[in-house]
């Protein structure tokens, strides 16, 4: 930083305190922020890298995306660690796990680095978390997806990407409350399935478990890849009419499968408007601006958030069926 | 014929195939489904990429070797065929796709192949080096997009079964034609193995590499035979791959090649080199398959899943070393009965 | 007793690589040579060092512990479940004594029922991470006392408590392997185990301290561990086990057993820091870290055999023998 | 071959070697071990090149290593130890020598079997040929080792040693068949160190001694005592070192009916201090495995064992080492040594023990034992710190003594100590032996050279078959005698 961006740091500061009065789009401030992914190159990260991208493109922050080589807690840790050696203005993360990043999140925050969560509504450490919606309230969303297309009974199965995935236990079990709840002739059967996050894997379960339970109408999926294993399968067994398969995925992966029928819906939150707003929200902590309730990001989902505590929830699920498969492309 | 009849019992593989047999009785018990033709059918498929990947580790053990890159090779061999064919925009017939495969896995496992040959470099070493370094090259210049729609050659390819029914629940129970590689390859790997003198000079490297250099085997040159062998045999599988799960994802394979590798050691490959057959690897492929795939069927606890894999493996790997003493034992005892030399009169 | 051989050249060589690699990423990124930087490194190299020390002594007697990141993980969730229920005092005693437990169980299968150690530490791995799964029922073990983590993300004096960690087993392992019978049982082992047998090494108890002292130092990395993401997690870390071969295999390890050293072991844990901390600080893709990892053994190998100070020179001598 | 030269490093072991073998010629390649046969056989088959000197088989030029094109040229060589592949059958052994040399690209099943099945009959030998060589014991590998060298159509076959392991009567058919071979017009070199048997089958001779031809000739022109004289230098008789006139007193060790079934049966014996014992027998005796079991490596399965008057059986080597017991293994390089470690090392690994509290070793005491064994043992060295790999074979023995002349043994096994150690130094071993005697060591030497148990022993045991036959004081025996007991088949 020359002497002449922290002059004008210290005027915008007081700018701010000010009242915020007129802080225009013209400002020359560059704050470096960096995405921490869980794994670099996946068609869900690279979708929330074009996110970075725009959001980089529009306000001239340096915002780039990193991630590590696989799904590994420890390497994003590592991650993280350098960039605060690096000294970058905020870290915005998707936690592996997120109970294993609270240290370094912790440090990052004593660094005085701002820090934002995605996906990771019981962090601690961060400035703010920014969550598309309410795990809850999504798990029981998939639920009404899968009841509807199941006639609201039959047997029906889930899948988790690792057992020790936070999120996905999260939908689920909220998805197996709501069925408890509204859908009594719906049953589950057998435990969460857990798919190692791969495709082939969520395929053999799958394949097991309609030997298992023959009589099996429908299955939910979490992580982006499960539907896709399992819809094959479904359909290997000729049996695309009877078994239905929603969940959590991308229209790039699931798109085959919903064009084919066996896969009825399937929910998803953009992750390039998330990363949008995590970023957004980001420039507003650094420039010393609170989140307020019921804001509006300007990003579809966004547009009236939630605040409670440091958690931001937006209402930013989509659906995606054979209706509006065309109009997604990524 | 008692005598082959007992030896193929206390062979490893017979007593793989005894465990595997044991196995499949309790699992059927556990729940009669097992046995049923479409469960049978699944197992079948399931075994294809893991079983094609084993015959190449055969291979390698055959020889004395160990092999832990052929997943990396069978990755980048996947991911890089798909995505020529789709930026290209060509579409050869499926043969030719596979060409392709093999194409990049053997000149993957020709780098391989250098270093152990020609530099004499340890396999582990070689392998674990390579297995980083082509999973490395593939995600950093080839690619990392998900291709979710492949191309239409592949479908088509993948959507012909070698073998269909239907059940009248409705079901259809069908073996996909790449089954057809896995056996093609098996058939191959024993021709090769058995009745080629390259087959025999890899399991004479195997027996004692001095011993070998001093009839004249060119060592060198039959272990970079292995390896480029090997490497085709990967690339096949990934080529394979994605036409049984109708994607092409560079993070795919990796990571299952120790599930590989004792799936070949259970079907009575040593590691110590020198021993293995093809139906032997056959059979711990299908033993392993089994135990991965009907733990749901059998009602073991998703939790408790990786426990019992792994216990079973252990178990597996086990059995096969205490029958070995046993039958060193026994091969003292028998040479105590009778001397098996005997000399006729002088010629 | 040093032996006289190639080791020492390559360990300098080692260093001169580590240097070089160091300066290369300084002059691409000068804050790379910073306080904040080399802080940030030693919070994180302790970890993984940690393991790869485990493997050490398993390795020089010509075996291997695939096992390690799931003994760390199953030790840091008993601590957890230890610290979380309040039984404060038993948490590391008892932590330790897990570590050492399947450090039992993989000699009791290496050493007594004779399978190879690649085969049996393979199926421990898988038996151990599932034992953590089935005692956590998935999700991470949090909620432990703060001064636990205080205490493990502490840098009294500017040095991290996990680096003196580190250096602790790290000269404690090294002063082992040098100076204990134990230690140089291992490594003659390592080098001709029938040899071993007839020079009236106990193999059976050898084997079973090694693998009981790979658990141990595994536990201690899994106690760093739990400090430093202040929670147990049955699947952290898994891509640490082909990473701590990869170090030891560097660090001129002799995967067939006999030979191997800490200092080794140190230059290639910073070596590989420093790679992937210097891609972070350059902003490279993460993809190009497994890259250079795989690219660095194969160039260095070649230059090894190439050079023909090392291996080439003691086989033909042994063949013409 | 013509003036040929090898080194391997210091170590010159071949100096102006000249070597011919006409068509349909026998001749010995006589000399002691160590005196560099193996080597100019590997010169020969073209696994190793000569530094300098040329080689020509049947009139060409033979350059550098090619041993495919040397075996496809007709030579075959039956290796001492037999460099079969221990993992395939015995069929395959028989046949795969033939089909590399006729670069076959398949293997023909039926053929193969045919022409092993020919092979074995040849020679006279019944075999299974789907048993795999590694369960098979050591005189039917010798035998395989043969038939494959036969299979091949040789027109030259080198045999490294090839009756040492096998019974009188299968020497005397190998013997015919060599007779019946060379009038086929097949020649050979035949590497012994056995005089009978130089005399029975050569025609010429050519002795090898230190790495120069010492004498070669007609076998007529030799006589027996002529022909040792050339080999070892000097006369034979006067290399027996001096008895212990004192009687033994009561035994160290005894072994009554001692059992390993399928290996030895049936053994007594009595080992007392300050007397030197040898057993010998030929490979696959059970001599071996009889020294592994009185050091506690395998358990017997019947009989007794009493030390010091006490019973006591062995669970492991640690328990008889801790009763005093010492070791040396019969294969120096695969068993003795850690051939990348330090002489130091290797030296005080089996008494680690002495030089630690707790666990901690002296590190300072461990290298001043080291260097005072090595002084005293004579080691010829630059550096203790150096990898034993270094040394040459002498050396090296010298080296696994100096591991158990630490530990101060009450009874020490030898299994053949100087095989490949240079005359000078198995002297010296010997005087090693003698000088522990005297200070009230029981030393038991287990071997095949019969010259060197006569040289040392206070008592000779012969054992065959796996018993031991003949117990014969070491003063009264002649070589003849014990050759006769030796090669005798004891089933």
């Amino acid at each position: 930083m020359t002497i002449k961006h922290k002059v004008f740091a210290v005027g915008l500061a007081l700018a701010l305190a000010g009242g915020g009065a007129a802080v225009t789009q013209a400002q020359t401030k560059k704050y470096t922020i960096t995405t921490v992914v869980k794994i670099a190159g996946v068609a869900w990260f690279n979708r929330m890298e074009q996110g970075v991208a725009l959001f980089a493109k529009d306000t001239g922050q340096n915002a780039t995306q990193v991630g590590p080589a696989s799904a590994d807690a420890a390497l994003q840790n590592q991650i993280v660690e350098d960039l605060i050696a690096k000294k970058v203005d905020a870290i915005t993360v998707v936690p592996n796990s997120p109970e294993s990043m609270e240290p370094v999140l912790k440090k990052a925050l004593d660094s005085k680095i701002v820090v934002v969560g995605h996906e990771g509504s019981n962090l601690e450490n961060v400035t703010y978390d920014v969550e598309a919606f309410d795990n809850a309230a999504f798990g029981a969303h998939l639920m009404d997806n899968l009841a509807k297309a199941m006639g609201e009974e039959g047997e029906y199965a889930v899948f988790v990407g690792h057992l020790t995935a936070k999120t996905h236990n999260q939908w689920v079990d909220a998805a197996i409350a709501r069925q408890k709840d509204k859908y009594p002739k719906m049953k589950l059967v057998a435990d969460k399935q857990e798919s190692l996050e791969d495709q082939q894997v969520a395929y053999t379960k799958t394949k097991e478990l309609l030997q298992a339970h023959p009589n099996l109408k429908g299955i939910q999926g979490s992580a982006s890849t499960d539907v896709a294993g399992a819809a094959l399968a479904v359909e290997d067994a000729g049996l695309g009419s009877q078994v239905n398969v929603v969940g959590t995925s991308l229209p790039s992966i699931a798109g085959p499968y919903i064009t084919s029928g066996t896969i009825k819906a399937i929910s998803f939150w953009d992750p390039a408007k998330a990363a949008y707003v995590v970023d957004k929200v980001a420039v507003m902590a650094l420039e010393g601006k609170k989140v307020e309730d019921g804001m509006n990001f300007g990003q579809e989902g966004y547009e009236k958030v939630t605040l409670k505590g440091h958690v931001i929830t937006g209402q930013a699920w989509v659906d995606c069926t054979k209706d509006n498969l065309s109009t997604f492309n990524f | 014929m008692r005598r082959l009849l007992s030896r193929l019992a206390t062979s490893p593989q017979g007593i793989m195939l005894a465990t595997g047999i044991v196995l499949a009785v309790l699992f059927s018990v556990a729940n009669p489904v097992f046995l049923s033709a479409p469960n049978i059918v699944d197992l079948l498929r399931n075994a294809i990429v893991t079983g094609i990947f084993a015959i190449g580790v055969l291979i390698v053990l055959a020889s004395g070797g160990i092999d832990v890159s052929f997943t990396a090779i069978g990755a980048f061999a996947l991911y890089a065929t798909t995505k020529l064919l789709i930026v290209s925009g060509i579409h050869p017939p499926m043969l030719a796709i596979f060409a392709i495969g093999i194409a990049i896995g053997v000149a993957l496992g020709f780098v391989n192949g250098l270093l152990i040959g020609l530099l004499g470099l340890p396999t582990l070493i070689v392998t674990l080096a390579t297995l980083s370094l082509f999973r490395g090259a593939l995600l950093t210049f080839v690619g990392t997009l998900y291709y979710g729609t492949i191309p239409a050659e592949m479908v088509a390819y993948s959507r012909q079964p070698l073998l269909a029914f239907h059940l009248a629940s409705g079901r259809v129970v069908q073996l996909p034609l790449a089954f057809g590689n896995f056996v093609l390859v098996a058939g191959f790997a024993a021709l090769i193995l058995g009745s080629t003198m390259f087959g025999r000079k890899i399991y004479a490297l195997g027996g004692s590499e001095e011993a070998a250099a001093r009839i004249g085997i060119d060592v060198r040159r039959v272990k970079l035979a292995i390896f480029m062998l090997v490497g085709g045999i990967a690339g096949l599988a990934g080529v394979t791959h994605v036409t049984l799960m109708r994607i092409a994802n560079p993070f795919d394979l990796v990571g299952s090649e120790l599930n590989v590798i004792a799936a070949v050691v259970l079907g009575g490959a040593r590691i110590t080199g020198g021993h293995g057959t093809v139906s032997g690897t056959i059979i711990g492929v299908l033993v392993i398959t089994m135990i991965n795939s009907s733990l749901l069927l059998i009602g073991v606890p998703t939790y408790w899943q990786r426990l019992v894999v792994g216990g079973l493996i252990l178990f597996g790997t086990g059995l096969p070393i205490a029958i070995e003493r046993f039958n060193l034992h026994r091969a003292r005892l028998r040479a105590a009965a009778g001397p098996t030399v005997t000399v006729q009169a002088p010629v | 007793m040093q032996r006289e051989d190639s080791t020492r050249s390559y360990l300098v060589a080692l260093f001169g690589l580590m240097v070089l690699v160091f300066a290369g990423i300084g002059l691409g990124n000068p804050s790379f040579v910073s306080g904040a930087s080399l802080s940030s490194m030693a919070f994180q190299f302790p970890e993984f060092g940690l393991l790869a020390l485990a493997i050490l002594p398993t390795m020089l007697s010509g075996g291997i512990d695939l096992s390690v990141v799931s003994i760390a993980n199953l030790t840091s969730i008993v601590a957890a479940l230890l610290l979380k229920s309040g039984h404060e005092g038993l948490a590391l005693p008892l932590a330790l004594g897990a570590g050492a437990a399947c450090g039992v169980l993989n000699g009791v299968l290496i050493g007594y029922l004779r399978l190879p150690a690649i085969l049996a530490t393979l199926g421990t791995m898988q038996v151990i991470g599932g034992l953590g799964i089935v005692v956590t029922g998935g999700p991470a073990v949090t909620g432990l006392p703060d001064w636990y983590a205080a205490t493990v993300n502490a840098a009294p004096g500017g040095i991290p408590v996990p680096l003196t960690v580190f250096a602790v087993v790290l000269v404690a392992l090294g002063v082992l392997l040098r100076f204990s019978s134990t230690g140089v049982q291992a490594r003659l082992y390592g080098a001709n185990p029938i040899a071993a047998r007839f020079a009236g090494i106990p193999e059976r108890r050898l084997i079973m301290t090694i693998y009981v002292a790979s658990g141990i130092i595994s536990a201690l990395a899994g106690l760093v561990i739990l400090g430093h993401a202040n929670s147990a997690y049955a699947d952290y870390g898994t891509s640490y086990v082909l990473l701590v071969v990869l170090i030891n295999i560097l660090a001129g390890v002799n995967p067939a057993g006999g030979s191997g050293t800490v200092s080794g072991v140190l230059l290639a844990v910073l070596l590989l820091q420093f790679i992937s901390s210097g891609l972070n600080f350059l902003s490279f893709s993460a993809f190009l870290r497994d890259l250079f990892f795989g690219l660095l053994l194969v160039i260095v190998m070649s230059l090894r055999v190439l050079g023909g100070q090392f291996r080439l020179a003691a086989w033909l001598a042994r063949r013409s023998a | 071959m013509r003036g040929i030269f090898k080194s391997y490093g210091p170590a010159r072991v071949l100096q102006d070697v000249d070597f011919l073998l006409g068509p349909g010629e026998v001749r010995c390649l006589a000399g002691e071990n160590g005196s560099g046969k193996s080597t100019l056989i590997k010169i020969l088959s073209g696994v190793v090149a000569a530094d300098s000197g040329t080689v020509s088989l049947f009139g060409r030029p033979v350059a550098g290593t090619d041993p495919a094109g040397v075996i496809a040229a007709g030579l075959s060589v039956i290796y001492q130890d037999f460099s079969l592949f221990p993992n395939l059958t015995v069929g395959e052994n028989i046949t795969f020598l033939r089909a590399a040399a006729h670069r076959d690209r398949l293997v023909h099943r039926l053929r193969r079997r045919r022409l092993a099945a020919e092979t074995l009959d040849r020679i006279g030998v019944k075999l299974d040929l789907d048993e795999p060589v590694e369960t098979l014991p050591v005189a039917a590998k010798q035998l395989v080792a043969i038939a494959r060298a036969l299979a091949n159509d040789a027109r030259i076959v080198v045999m490294d040693e090839p009756t040492t392991a096998l019974t009188r009567n299968e020497v005397d058919n190998l013997l015919r068949l060599v007779a019946a071979l060379k009038q086929e017009g097949v020649s050979f070199v035949f590497v012994s160190h056995k005089i009978e048997e130089v005399f029975t089958v050569c025609d010429t001779v050519t002795v090898i001694r230190d790495g120069k031809v010492a004498a070669s000739g007609a076998a007529s022109d030799f006589t027996p005592a002529a022909l040792v004289t050339a080999m070892t230098g000097r006369d034979i008789a006067s290399q027996r070192l001096p008895r212990d006139a004192t009687a033994p007193g009561r035994p160290f060790l005894s072994a009554r009916g001692l059992t390993r079934i399928g290996e030895y049966r049936d053994v007594d014996l009595d080992l007392h201090a300050g007397e030197i014992v040898s057993i010998v027998g030929l490979l696959g005796s059970g001599r071996t495995e009889l020294a592994l079991s009185l050091f506690g490596d395998t358990r017997p399965d019947g009989g007794t064992l009493v030390l010091d008057g006490r019973p006591l059986s062995f669970g492991s080597v640690r328990d008889a080492m801790a009763v005093g017991i010492a070791y040396v293994p019969e294969d120096r390089l695969s068993e003795g040594l850690f051939l990348d470690q330090s002489i130091n090392d290797n030296i005080t690994v089996s008494s680690l023990g002495r030089d630690s509290r707790l666990g901690w070793l002296n590190v300072a005491a461990g290298a001043r034992r080291a260097k005072a064994a090595v002084e005293r043992l004579r080691i010829r060295l630059q550096t203790v710190a150096a990898p034993v790999v270094q040394l040459s074979g002498g050396n090296q023995q010298r080296v696994v003594l100096a591991r158990w002349m630490e530990r101060e043994p009450r009874l020490i096994i030898l299994n053949s100590p100087t095989v490949g150690v240079d005359v000078g130094s198995k002297r010296d071993i010997h005087e090693l032996l003698v000088a522990l005697r005297a200070k009230g060591t029981a030393v038991l030497v287990v071997t095949d050279d019969i010259g060197e148990a006569l040289a040392i022993s206070d008592r000779i045991l012969v054992m065959a078959g796996g018993r031991i036959t003949a117990s014969l004081a070491g003063d009264c025996a002649t070589e003849h005698e014990i050759a006769a007991r030796v090669a005798k088949d004891a089933a």
